[in-house]
């Protein structure tokens, strides 16, 4: 059975509202080498506030896939501490950290491997034992949050890619997650289809840390930034400072709009 | 994560990687024939094949911790073998009484046992010096200017370039759905077998259908620069005298390994 | 050993993916199938060159790198095992039996060349066993349910996939027989009991792929796709050479330890010793017999078995399908 | 042997010099229906000379990488007519379009499969029948063009997106195309890459035609501009005055900077 070394808290308080001062993530000195001999990660410090939406920005190769795939445990192995609303990510905990955690792929191909969007967003609920009455509300309720709902019964395979970035975030939706973890969500769509990303994640009301290329999308949907380079994190603050620092973004290969 | 284990490539510079591939090849293929036709318990022999994959790694400085790790992949296999040492009629080495039947180790079934873990060790041995020394292009240029029929290599060329392609696409599938395997606070989860048999099918198929696409694109890719039914290549490879030296020095091995097979234990 | 080691082996012993390593088979036994597999390769390039034209390249290539990635793709069992696909049925049912041939033969070829998965000298019978063979069964699918309802073509679909995993083990086991490595009636049960449950993972990822495709892309599974992909004349085909090889192979395997008289006093307890073997059956040993004629009478009685039960499911199911 | 029904012009008079009145490229009526019944194009009408740099822009699914395909042949069955230099792009001319209409596609692994960069750069000339010699002098000065001389030997598998998308281009350049079509040159790279790419594209001295969703980079590198909706042609001007148009530009799901 599990083990959380904390009491398990939430992001909503007992009556149900949000709970602003709990730490959603907290990540402590983490270290990661990849098999190869790699270093992907040089120590990593960084913590979240349940309802902030954080952007994570940095050249390739920065490091900012491997730190997300840290935050349920799909990479580990490094130094370091990571805690997801107080529970430890280790091995025995994942279960439940995967559920607290959703995480949303670049591609979301690779996301969708069901047939329909239904058993695509069903798949999390069910993994999870709930009973089918609960996962029929939870598809409907993740469907509806993404605007997607009419597309329940749809192929996923044959969903435009503004369709299909919807359902993937829909698939983690549908698990209840405290944080929402996205890699690159405005990539390979087009302006339109953007725009309503955008809109969709302003709208929900869910803590969330994405990590982009999309200086556009920082500015205008994540009240603070973090950008890393090699590994490091090497600043952290409100958007809109960071953004005025032309030095800062050119040394490490953004750019300033 | 799977990257280290795709590419058995190790990029070094030495007298061995510069090799003209079609040496490399004849000769490791020639080594293990050679190796399979050794006779049970020629331990010499054995010993002297050893020295010579010894002798290649740290010419080619790929170090022998290199060489035996990967050897382990064989292991396994073992498995199989080990019947013989109980079933072979021989002398009785040691018996184990286990419940009321009794098991007995013949002399016989050992020493063929040993024998053929050692062929196979050194087999593969051979096998991954020649792919830690070799790039994968030059490998197909030296299989494809070894008469094996030019479609086939053509169609292994193009396997070998989207193997990491789809190989890493894969990946990044089996993450997606990792990281969606959670399960509840009760400690339920993790739904039917029939229903993890089908994700897997279905994320099967699901890259069926994205291979097949690619293909496709490939293929037009292929027609927009000029390609019409004919695969044309240059032959970047030449025999230098080096390379002549160094196949007919492990032809000469392989010799003295019959040699001291049969004649000398 | 550590415990990636042990956990690497106990892998490798559960999943259907049997590589022969180099020094396994004895010399005879290994150019033997090579001289088949090259034979039924060089039939399979020219039929699917005719087939598919230049497009050919890019198609066998991707698809052979689908099939290599796709035997990742794992689902758990039970106990820390998992299920995996081996590929050579879903391959010849998607591409045709001579298309899915080539790919098959792609995949060993690189496993083996390039990531000493399986040796070089045996290549050939790997090839065999894991390439020829599989697809050859799968493309009985077409035969035998080309034209059925979408229910029935999934359960053939299945039932081979896991008989030619089970066909892939016994000719495996034959190999090795044959070659003095193991004896038979020690390896030809094992490989059998093992891979008959193996199979069923294979059956089933065979199945649920087949039906993705059916439902998001029905075009390219349709009867008319199927029309052009295979033949009857492939049953008969894939039958015949099995035979052939059953019967050759113990004439061309020099080494006689292989039809030594197998030890009377041999147990069951040995073989549960070793864990992959605790599945044994213990019926099926009595059945063998400890002579080499009567081994090689099983070899030829265990392929025909598994044609036969693909054949008589195949009728069956179609019956079904005409009552309904 | 191959049919050409006029003069083959050349974007170069005949001393050498750039010839801006030649017509490198000609649309007329262009209509294309696929298979399975889908409209993709409605009568597209373009033109494009010699030297010009010319973006196209549209919602996903306005048929912008239907169009390019028609351009060297991929794609054909439909009514119309398209000259390359001149060349009516029929059947017999495909082996002299295809050196013509340098075709880079938006994915880089689609473009670049052969094992080593090397291979793929020569895998144009060497199909288009050269001598050896005169394969290596190319594959040397389309390498050194896009920056990638030191790359030769590598697997391409290995390069980074930027790279690969430099070599994409070098595959093309070898074989000394008048015209370079390029469908989304700039998805999926970072802001610094993305910059290398547009310094790049901007310094070589060749037509171009590119489609794409990045509209900072039709702003920098693009002096005309194209709108594609629906399978037709809804604005075609000077990149300037077509983004001042918010309407024009929201209509068809493009966003004013
Ligand atoms: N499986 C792997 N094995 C070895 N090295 C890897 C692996 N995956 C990534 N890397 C390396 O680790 C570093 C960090 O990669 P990561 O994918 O986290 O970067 P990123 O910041 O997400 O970049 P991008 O913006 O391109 O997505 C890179 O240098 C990359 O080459
Ligand atoms: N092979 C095909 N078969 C049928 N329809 C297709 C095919 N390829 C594209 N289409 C359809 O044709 C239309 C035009 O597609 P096209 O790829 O040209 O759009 P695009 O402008 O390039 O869009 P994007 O910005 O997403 O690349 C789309 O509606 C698409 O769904
Ligand atoms: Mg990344
Ligand atoms: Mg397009």
């Amino acid at each position: 059975m599990p083990i959380v070394h904390e009491p398990v808290t939430s992001c909503e308080d007992s009556f149900g509202h949000p709970a602003p001062d709990v730490l959603a993530l907290e990540v402590q000195g983490l270290h990661f080498t990849y098999p190869d001999g790699h270093v992907a990660l040089r120590g990593i410090s960084l913590q979240v506030r349940c309802g902030e939406k954080v952007a994570l920005v940095g050249p390739n190769g920065a490091g900012k896939s491997t730190l997300l795939l840290h935050l349920n445990g799909l990479l580990n192995g490094g130094q370091g501490n990571i805690r997801v609303m107080g529970m430890p990510v280790i091995a025995p905990n994942l279960p439940l950290i995967r559920a607290r955690v959703g995480l949303v792929f670049q591609n979301p191909d690779d996301q969708l491997f069901s047939p329909t969007v239904y058993e695509d967003v069903a798949f999390g609920p069910l993994h999870m034992g709930l009973p089918e009455e609960e996962v029929r509300r939870r598809v409907a309720y993740a469907l509806t949050q993404v605007g997607m709902a009419q597309y329940a019964d749809r192929l996923s395979y044959h969903l435009s890619m503004g369709e299909k970035k919807r359902v993937a975030i829909a698939t983690v939706l549908s698990m209840h997650p405290d944080i929402l973890v996205l890699d690159e969500p405005s990539a390979g769509l087009d302006p339109r289809a953007r725009r309503g990303l955008i809109n969709l994640l302003r709208a929900l009301p869910i803590t969330m840390l994405a990590s982009t290329h999309d200086m556009l999308m920082v500015r205008d949907l994540f009240p603070r930034t973090v950008i890393m380079d090699e590994g490091r994190i090497v600043a952290d603050g409100p958007t809109e400072e960071l953004l005025e620092q032309r030095d800062l973004l050119e040394a490490h290969g953004l750019e300033k709009l | 994560m799977l990257e280290g284990l795709l590419d058995r490539y190790l990029n070094r510079a030495s007298f061995v990687h510069d090799l003209d591939p079609r040496v490399k090849v004849v000769n490791a293929f020639l080594f293990i024939l050679s190796v399979v036709l050794l006779p049970d318990g020629a331990w010499i022999a054995y010993f002297l094949g050893w020295c010579a994959i010894l002798a290649v790694a740290l010419l080619a400085r790929v170090g022998a911790g290199f060489v035996l790790r990967g050897s382990l992949v064989a292991f396994p296999f073992a498995l199989v073998a080990i019947t013989l040492v109980f079933t072979l009629p021989g002398r009785p080495l040691l018996t184990l009484q286990l419940g009321t039947w009794e098991l007995s180790a013949s002399d016989a079934g050992l020493v063929r046992f040993t024998s053929i873990l050692a062929r196979s060790w050194l087999s593969v041995q051979a096998a991954i010096l020649l792919t830690a020394t070799t790039r994968s292009p030059d490998l197909l240029h030296a299989l494809r200017h070894l008469r094996v029929p030019g479609l086939l290599v053509t169609i292994l060329s193009f396997m070998i370039r989207y193997l990491y392609v789809l190989v890493d696409e894969t990946t990044r599938l089996l993450r997606a759905r990792q990281a969606r395997s959670a399960w509840s606070a009760q400690g339920k989860g993790g739904g039917s077998l029939f229903w993890r048999a089908r994700v897997a099918g279905n994320m099967t198929g699901q890259l069926f259908l994205r291979s097949l696409e690619r293909s496709d694109r490939i293929y037009n890719a292929m027609l927009a620069r000029g390609f019409r039914s004919q695969f044309v290549t240059i032959n970047p490879h030449m025999m230098r005298r080096r390379d002549w030296v160094a196949g007919g020095l492990g032809i000469c091995v392989l010799l003295l390994l019959q040699f001291v097979a049969h004649f000398v234990s | 050993m550590d415990t990636a080691m042990l956990s690497h082996i106990w892998k490798e012993v559960t999943t259907a993916r049997m590589h022969i390593p180099d020094g396994f088979l004895s010399l005879p036994v290994a150019l033997a199938f090579w001289v088949i597999s090259a034979g039924l390769l060089a039939i399979a390039a020219r039929r699917t060159q005719q087939q598919l034209g230049e497009r050919q390249i890019p198609l066998m290539g991707v698809m052979a790198a689908f099939i290599f990635a796709a035997q990742m793709i794992n689902f758990p069992v039970a106990g820390g095992t998992s299920g995996h696909l081996l590929g050579g049925v879903l391959a010849a049912i998607m591409l045709g039996p001579w298309a899915g041939m080539l790919v098959m033969a792609c995949v060993i070829i690189v496993q083996g060349l390039l990531f000493q998965d399986g040796g070089l000298l045996v290549m050939g019978a790997n090839i065999f066993n894991m390439g020829l063979l599989t697809a050859a069964l799968g493309s009985l699918y077409h035969g035998l349910a080309g034209r059925q309802s979408k229910g029935v073509r999934l359960v053939v679909a299945g039932v081979l996939a896991w008989l030619s995993v089970i066909a892939g083990a016994l000719f495996t086991a034959l190999q090795l027989g044959f070659s003095g490595t193991s004896p038979f009636a020690i390896v030809v049960p094992a490989m059998l009991g093992v891979h008959v449950l193996i199979g069923i993972g294979e059956g089933l990822i065979t199945m649920a792929a087949l039906a993705f495709v059916m439902q998001v892309r029905p075009d390219l599974v349709s009867v008319e796709a199927v029309r052009a992909g295979g033949g009857r004349s492939w049953v008969v085909a894939g039958l015949l050479i099995a035979l052939v090889v059953a019967v050759l192979s113990p004439i061309a395997s020099a080494d006689p330890d292989g039809l030594e008289r197998v030890a009377i006093d041999m147990g069951f307890e040995e073989i549960a010793a070793a864990p992959p073997y605790e599945v044994l059956p213990d019926y099926v040993v009595p059945l063998l017999g400890e002579t080499p004629v009567s081994t090689i009478a099983a070899g030829v009685l265990g392929v025909l078995v598994v044609a036969a039960v693909a054949i008589i499911v195949g009728r069956l199911l179609r019956q079904r399908a005409a009552i309904t």
